[in-house]
């Protein structure tokens, strides 16, 4: 599918759990020119933020490493966001992406990927062991005047 | 800084700003020193002013469900919107913890 | 100079006027871990600002192009932010720090880097023609717990 | 979307949102075409609603200072905080154009 994107941000930082609703921000500013409903912007910061979270808590067990954030969109609000970390990867994508499993013990809820799927159109994952992990968000934002009734 | 009141045995708690992993992490710690504190046998978390929550809203939740059952107490949610809701409604949590409006 | 920064980010993004707000949110969220006052905030927003729409305005006369901010902080909120274009470069950079100095026509000021000299401790620009520019914006924060009267 | 009133010659217009380079740009031609259309003498700006300002507000108030000269006219500005005067006070703007509270 070739997607004409008219705008582009990469954003890479430490992963670090008080980067996580830096990222969330920066988010929301760079799909701030698409004029987004505010539901359809919560659900996009919802989304980056498991994924976010996600290279945080489970990519990087040692600790240090980064997390890159990859925003595009293109003229119709289609929206895509490549959440990359380089840690320690996934082995198995599919039982990973269960509601409730986790090996993050007791205080995560094995949740993530479920929320994932749940507020965005597509979510996939490609993983490497050892290698790293990039989740892909997309999404069509609908509009603010979109969202407005219109005439027949 | 967490806002609480006690009242007959329950430990009423606000929870302010956005309830994602990083936040989670520091309120664990602050609700459990709370809650072995108080001695309180129902815990109430009010989410009324969570601008913002993740998953790590369910996990936050769902272990002081478990830290309350094994004192042989109870959890309820206060004041969640339609966003938190959905969130908590997909790991099923209302069958583990009241909602209160 | 040899600081012990404790956080980082770099932020890559297209050299679109839409982007100008974006960047200023993006470092407002970098910046929050910190827990500024909403004057120091300002001062470094709108540098960023006055740097990030150099960058836009001035440095790539034919389009396109791109434009990265650089920040850190260290554990005392030293906030170092880098901007830099690989655009046409400042021939002259002493008369470009002038006050009302500009090349950009009517609507321009040419106020740029004054507003910038005055909200930051300090800022350094390095540019070479044909190649680019980075402006190093250098602050150190007052926090909001600083900001409160202390006891003797 | 612009807010204005005209009111014995003149033409107020409260600007509201970040006035950064990408806003003045959009401005500029709205201003122009609103003075234009209103044959205004004297142009009100009110920038009491300006979260952020930039050194591109001073360009798009010397513009405007400009075309009202040009016209005969004159210009103030209406309701400035603290840092939209800092930043106006170093290019001397309230030399050329009213400052109102
Ligand atoms: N970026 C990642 N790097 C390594 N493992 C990951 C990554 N993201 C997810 N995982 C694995 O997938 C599991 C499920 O993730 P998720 O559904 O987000 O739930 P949770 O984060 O609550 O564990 C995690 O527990 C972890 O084992
Ligand atoms: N990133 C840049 N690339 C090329 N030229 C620049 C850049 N930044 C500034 N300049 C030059 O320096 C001049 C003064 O900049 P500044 O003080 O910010 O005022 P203004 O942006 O209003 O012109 C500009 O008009 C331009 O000629």
């Amino acid at each position: 599918m070739n997607v004409n994107w008219i705008n582009e941000m990469r954003l890479d930082f430490a992963a670090l759990p008080e980067n996580e609703a830096f990222a969330r921000l920066a988010v929301s500013g760079f799909l701030l020119p698409l004029d987004p409903t505010m539901e359809a912007l919560a659900d996009v910061k919802t989304a980056v933020s498991e994924a976010v979270t996600n290279a945080i808590v489970h990519a990087y067990p040692k600790g240090g490493g980064q997390v890159r954030v990859h925003g595009r969109y293109d003229g119709e609000g289609l929206v895509r966001i490549d959440v990359t970390d380089t840690g320690r990867g996934i082995e198995d994508v599919a039982q990973a992406r269960q509601p409730f499993y986790t090996t993050g013990g007791e205080e995560r809820s094995g949740m993530g990927f479920t929320v994932m799927e749940s507020f965005m159109d597509a979510v996939e994952v490609k993983s490497a062991v050892g290698r790293g992990t990039t989740v892909r968000l997309t999404k069509r934002l609908r509009t603010r005047d979109e969202a407005l009734p219109r005439r027949a | 800084m967490l806002f609480y009141e006690v009242k007959g045995g329950a430990l009423r708690v606000r929870l302010t700003g956005d309830l994602d992993h990083s936040a989670a992490t520091r309120l664990r710690g602050e609700l459990d020193a709370l809650i072995a504190q108080t001695g309180a046998k129902r815990l109430l978390l009010d989410v009324s002013d969570v601008p913002f929550m993740d998953s790590s809203g369910i996990g936050l939740v769902i272990g002081r469900y478990k830290l309350m059952a094994r004192r042989g107490g109870s959890v309820a949610v206060v004041g969640s919107n339609e966003r938190v809701d959905r969130i908590f409604n997909m790991a099923g949590l209302y069958s583990l913890v009241e909602r209160r409006a």
